[in-house]
């Protein structure tokens, strides 16, 4: 017997509350390869976060912080966009 | 406060209920014959009768959709539509009652298409039948109104948040000025009360997302969710009916039945042929036969309960059908011997198919299905007035 | 209009959240980011049936951190002119206190096919919300079934190029200039690598009365076959070879080119040949021969006409 | 006619009846020729059906006279009242029927009143004369009511004019 969920667990009807809880869905598994950050190089332009389609650069201050691992599919978006190549894609 | 009766059709009923009611939303595309109650409601808007935004969209596909997410928004939302109309809103009616939005909307009973039809049958409801939406039935203007009224409270039970389809008969009540007697338009507010939606999406606060895709796991689940709220329908709907009853004096109950109690044979009926067949009842007992004629106030939820119990030790039951799965027995038949099954004996059961596309049925023609049906004459499936 | 730089959006609080489900590469998210940077107000989303719909709300997730409605595919427009309608009523009855924009995201399915007429309605009417085009030129939700958007010569799963067959036929239709011409206060062309462009856009858009839209180039990696990488740059490309104009009309009557398109039309970039095009992508592979050189002049023809007519309006 | 219809329901219900009043079902189309019910009873009115039966048959056009059986199924008791120049006799006659038949030239009189042939209050007026189901003043101050407010005074005068003088003058 196929294990469906319990109508009782949802609020009414399809809608969702948690607004945003998709980012405990992790899609970073889906990678082929991953981006290497070199800081040195890094001018901090926000470039690569402007592009980003999985909201991956993580920033403070308007400064890069690193790279979140945890969505990234690693579409290379970032590295290709970098004026100082600081971002190189390498296979996980 | 008692009102004076008035003189009114059953579009402008309907258009009168919601001036009273004050909906924050209207959006509609006009079809005939539902058209009076969008131009009646025009007319309330222009003289600043309402508050109401009053939406004239480019199709009944779009008068659906933004009815749907407007209410999905927290605005108390009606509209109005009949046949072809309510063919093209199909894609909606579903996703409206999945997405629990308690909007109610108005059908002029009439034919679909093709050959194209003006008049009145129940084959635009009955195609639609099976999308969520609870479907009460009206015998005549009075009623039309009074749902009008009282489908709001059903829809906005915060067990039910089910859409509501509001049924009268195109042109035989669309267009038939009949005798009513109105409520005061503050006990009709006060009767209905404020909208008090559930995650409105206008709650900017709270952010919610409406009407997500769902995978296998979820989709049935889902269903199961509208399952149980249209179980607690006929009791809302019987509190309702008892309220309504206290600020108007009428009786409304989840089956209507006329001389049923001893009677041998019975027919099932909808709509306005319950009033026509009242009178064929009483044509007959006036013969001395035990006949008696029947309405489900609603098709969606189906009453099975007081279905068996009305037809508990009966002769025969009759199930009159407005409209035809063509291939099979008119809608309402199945429902009706499918009710049965729950009591230990099933009395004879017989579907007349009549008034197809406006086809007028009169009293005589209804007493004769009684004749036929007690001098065993009847077939299965019988088309009143089409010659086999 | 604020000045759109970098630093100053990095600390707006980004509303659509990672963990939604579209491809690597594709542009959609970075379009629907952009577009919601253009204002600071309350937004409500809403979405047709398609790519960014499927991905970001796939029950119990939704990505979006701002509300969110979906109906179904070909009434996009009226999903949001319903949620606008509401809002309309109930914050004239004080029963909404806050300030909210709409925006309405459809593919070029739901907008230059199915839901055109829903668009065109709730235009007409005047409903006061965004409405974004993420055209990615076929259906790719459904496996890249060619669609009115489509541009001439692209294979796709219902346009092959075959032996006797160069892919789809016929020019895309302009449902830019379709919208424009509904007199609609403003309408635009945008591209996902000239974020600054699109957000200007999107503030412009937010910030007028009335209906807007904005029809944006979404390169799809998968349904035009190039590498996940490649998308931004596409987009530039779309722009550089005036398959895709930047431009903007108000009112249905005043057509401005927007920075990049100004400097083609000025002769300070160059119109880069239609060839740059179909070579970067794979959907155009089966046109880089001989055989359908004629067709490839043709495509070259018509974008030169396209774009002198697009001079001509913006008085250039 | 329609609004005849209307006129005569609107009326009875003030004066207490049941009504349902109600066109020949169809689409409209100007200058057709359309039929219009009405049941009025002192008991609420459970029918829906067309009428089949009639008591009364109103003829407002009539071309319509020697072309449509417009007394068909009319009740054995049953009455005519056409718009019609002839005699009451001409004008059973004229229709092939030994029913109680009256005639009324609401044509000369709606044109001489109001001004154009507009039959329908001076029709209301014969109905009321010879089959009182409504008292004639009734009908009158409902009329003035209905449009007060929405027709010139003027022309609310002569349609008053024509429905008394179709009540004076029917035969």
């Amino acid at each position: 017997m196929v294990n469906l969920a319990n109508y009782k667990d949802f609020i009414v009807g399809d809608r969702v509350i948690e607004a945003g809880n998709s980012e405990r869905f992790h899609t970073g598994d889906w990678r082929g390869q991953i981006p290497y950050l070199d800081k040195d190089k890094c001018i901090n332009c926000l470039s690569c976060w402007i592009y980003c389609p999985d909201d991956s650069i993580m920033t403070e201050n308007g400064k890069i912080k690193g790279l979140k691992m945890t969505h990234c599919k690693g579409c290379g978006i970032c590295a290709k966009v970098c004026p100082k190549n600081a971002i190189t894609m390498k296979g996980e | 406060m008692k009102q004076e009766d008035i003189a009114i059709n059953g579009d402008s009923a309907i258009a009168l209920a919601w001036k009273q009611i004050n909906p924050d939303v209207v959006a509609a595309y006009p079809i005939t014959p539902q058209t009076i109650i969008v131009e009646k409601y025009s007319e309330y808007v222009a003289d600043g009768h309402v508050s109401t935004e009053f939406v004239c969209v480019e199709s009944e596909h779009s008068a659906l959709t933004l009815c749907t997410t407007s209410s999905s928004a927290g605005a108390r939302t009606f509209t109005a539509t009949a046949s072809q109309g309510l063919a093209f809103m199909w894609e909606m009616l579903p996703i409206a009652a999945s997405m629990r939005v308690p909007l109610v909307m108005a059908v002029a009973n009439r034919a679909v298409s093709g050959p194209i039809d003006i008049h009145n049958d129940h084959g635009d409801v009955m195609s639609a039948r099976d999308c969520g939406w609870i479907s009460l039935f009206s015998e005549n203007v009075q009623e039309a109104y009074d749902l009008s009224i009282m489908a709001t409270r059903i829809a906005e039970h915060h067990s039910v948040q089910l859409p509501v389809l509001v049924n009268l008969d195109g042109f035989i009540l669309t267009h038939a000025i009949e005798r009513i007697t109105p409520l005061d338009e503050k006990d009709v507010r006060k009767f209905v009360g404020e909208f008090k939606p559930l995650h409105p999406l206008l709650d900017v606060k709270h952010p919610v997302s409406h009407n997500l895709m769902d995978g296998p796991m979820f989709y049935f689940p889902h269903k199961y969710q509208m399952v149980v709220a249209m179980h607690h329908v006929p009791k809302v709907a019987q509190d309702v009916f008892n309220d309504f009853e206290k600020i108007s004096g009428r009786k409304y109950k989840i089956v209507e039945e006329y001389k049923c109690d001893d009677a041998e044979y019975i027919a099932i009926v909808l709509g306005s042929t319950f009033g026509t067949m009242k009178e064929a009842v009483d044509q007959l007992r006036k013969e001395g036969k035990k006949v008696g004629v029947a309405m489900p106030r609603m098709f969606r939820p189906w009453p099975i309960a007081e279905l068996a119990k009305l037809m508990k030790g009966k002769k025969a039951v009759i199930v009159m059908d407005k409209h035809l799965s063509i291939g099979s027995y008119g809608p309402m038949f199945p429902e009706v011997v499918a009710a049965a099954l729950e009591n230990e004996s099933m009395p004879k059961m017989y579907n007349y198919i009549y008034g197809l596309g406006g086809a007028d049925t009169m009293v005589s023609d209804f007493i004769s299905v009684f004749r036929d049906v007690e001098k065993g004459k009847a077939k299965r499936i019988n088309y009143l007035g089409v010659k086999e | 209009m604020t000045a759109v730089t970098l630093q100053e959006l990095n600390k707006i609080p980004v509303r659509l959240a990672s963990g939604h489900r579209l491809c690597a590469g594709c542009t959609e998210s970075v379009i629907a980011k952009q577009i919601l940077m253009g204002t600071e107000k309350n937004v409500v989303v809403s979405a047709a049936t398609g790519c960014l719909q499927v991905s970001t709300t796939l029950f119990p997730y939704t990505s979006w951190k701002t509300p969110y409605i979906h109906t179904a595919f070909g009434n996009a427009a009226a999903t949001c002119a319903g949620v606008e309608t509401a809002y309309k009523a109930l914050k004239r009855q004080g029963k909404v206190k806050e300030d909210v924009k709409f925006v309405t995201f459809a593919g070029d399915g739901g907008t230059y096919d199915i839901g055109l007429q829903a668009l065109s309605g709730a235009a007409e009417r005047g409903h006061n919300m965004l409405y974004v085009c993420l055209n990615n030129e076929a259906y790719m939700n459904t496996g890249i079934q060619r669609s009115s958007a489509t541009g001439i010569g692209a294979s796709t799963t219902t346009s092959w190029a075959g032996d006797v067959a160069y892919g789809k036929k016929e020019f895309p239709k302009d449902m830019t200039r379709i919208m424009a011409a509904h007199g609609i206060p403003y309408a635009a062309q945008a591209a996902p690598h000239a974020w600054k462009d699109m957000i200007q856009k999107a503030q412009r858009a937010f910030e007028t009365e009335g209906p807007t839209f904005i029809n944006a180039i979404t390169p799809c990696p998968r349904g035009w076959r190039f590498a996940t990488e490649e998308s931004i740059s596409i987009s530039r490309l779309a722009v550089e070879t005036c398959i895709w104009p930047l431009y903007e009309v108000e009112n249905g009557i005043n057509y401005n080119l927007s920075p990049e398109s100004q400097r083609i039309a000025d002769g300070k970039a160059e119109k880069k040949p239609v060839t740059e095009w179909i070579n970067s992508q794979g959907r155009f592979s089966h046109l880089k021969g001989d055989k359908w050189k004629s067709v490839v002049e043709s495509m070259q023809a018509e974008l030169d006409k396209k774009w002198e007519s697009l001079l001509k309006l913006c008085k250039l | 006619m329609v609004t005849a219809n209307e006129i005569l329901a609107e009326t009875a219900i003030h004066a207490g009846k049941y009504v349902k009043a109600f066109p020949e079902f169809g689409p409209e189309r100007m200058g057709a020729p359309i039929r219009a019910f009405a049941r009025i009873s002192g008991n609420p009115i459970r029918v829906h059906t067309q009428v089949y039966e009639p008591d009364i048959v109103i003829v407002i056009d009539p071309s319509l006279i020697g072309k449509v059986d417009v007394g068909k199924g009319l009740k054995e008791n049953g009455t005519i009242i056409a718009n019609y120049r002839g005699s009451s006799f001409e004008l059973q006659d004229a229709i092939g029927t030994n029913a109680e038949c009256h005639a009324v030239d609401a044509t000369k009189i709606s044109v001489e009143e109001i001004g154009r042939p507009m039959v329908n209050t001076s029709m209301l007026g014969a109905l009321v004369k010879i089959r009182p189901i409504i008292e004639y003043k009734e009908i009158e101050d409902h009329m003035k009511a209905k449009f007060e407010g929405k027709l010139k005074e003027k022309v609310i005068l002569q349609n008053v004019a024509a429905l008394k003088r179709a009540y004076e003058e029917v035969k």
